[in-house]
């Protein structure tokens, strides 16, 4: 599945995109967590639930299943307009 | 219509070239944003405003319909900017088109709200030395 | 900045010119009036609006003041048109300049509600054979 | 005093101007009585209170004295915007 990272974030894990397959990873919350673990540093940001998440161009708030094909994005607040 | 883009826009040619689109439009309400010179008391001297493109578009169009369910709409105009953008500059204009005052002027606010809470762009400001993610834990 | 005139007028334009004059401007909240091509079911094909010219200024300055004391506000620009105005011209421009965007956007609706009120401007319709006053008890 | 009509108002009147100096008007009543006794066509808009009155360019709902200088508008509600 393709990953993106905006603004900060990829400030933090220093891609703006990268490609993430693993059997492992069969959710959003699955995904969150092999994100964790490869990047440390976003942990205290997942805690204080300041990260937003996209799967396919829609704010996702609850888990929900992903397939190898999905687009997945992780951003900070919003700051347009 | 829904533009996001690099480059400065003329709202009169924008906002005109939709109104001729139409039969009957009477009222037009726009929001224009603009690059502050200082936010947080601190003095901006420009702003870089990254994008999820391909998000934002799908993020209008869903603003939009929303909107037109809710009033009497007879089109609605985002253009939003994106990169380098010194102080003064656009960065956002929001317009609705409609036949009565009330329905533009609302939609618009409206608009403009959802925009400010979905759409996927972000500030950096640079400053005289420095640069800092714009954080909006709104 | 108040105008009342026959020309028409470039929004863009007008709005940058105050814009320029200002520091610190985020926010532009803008109204354009036009005339519709239809009004209770006719077909209209003109106006003529008429115009109390002295009274218009005066209270086009009053209620600029009114909404400068109720919001923080860098300018307001109110370009009303009189005379004779063919089907889909613009016939009134109401721009707030501030820092943010919610004082811009009350206070343009609050001038706005009041110039339909208190402006001594009359319409006049034409259409195909005849032409008729429009008769506003509200 | 100068009186200005608009609208249908000067339809009805067929002046747009006009000079109106007489001693016995004191006060906008007095204006008022003087004018439907001239344009009698007048009379039901008054009754029917859809005439406004402007006295030196401000809107005045009330009986007011008058000034010999003062500049006196009539018309029907306005339509602008």
């Amino acid at each position: 599945m393709k990953i993106k990272y905006f603004a900060w974030i990829k400030d933090i894990t220093k891609y703006e995109n990268e490609e993430i397959n693993s059997e492992k990873i069969k959710n959003l919350d699955d995904l969150k967590t092999f994100i964790i673990k490869k990047y440390p540093d976003l942990e205290k940001h997942f805690d204080k639930e300041i990260l937003r998440f996209a799967v396919n161009q829609e704010y996702i708030v609850k888990n929900i299943d992903l397939n190898a094909n999905d687009e997945i994005a992780i951003f900070p607040p919003v700051s347009g307009g | 219509m829904i533009k996001i883009q690099k480059e400065d826009f003329n709202s009169e040619e924008e906002i005109n070239k939709i109104k001729d689109l139409h039969e009957n439009v009477g009222a037009v309400s726009s929001f224009t944003g603009y690059v502050k010179n200082k936010n947080n008391k601190k003095k901006v001297k420009s702003i870089n405003l990254e994008v999820y493109e391909e998000m934002a578009y799908s993020q209008f169009k869903k603003i939009i319909s929303e909107a037109k369910l809710k009033w009497q709409l007879t089109d609605c105009l985002i253009i939003h900017r994106y990169g380098e953008l010194d102080v003064n500059s656009k960065i956002v204009l929001v317009s609705s088109f409609s036949e009565h005052r009330k329905d533009s002027f609302e939609s618009c606010n409206f608009i403009m709200d959802y925009l400010k809470k979905d759409a996927p762009f972000w500030k950096n400001e640079f400053y005289d030395k420095k640069n800092e993610w714009l954080i909006n834990y709104s």
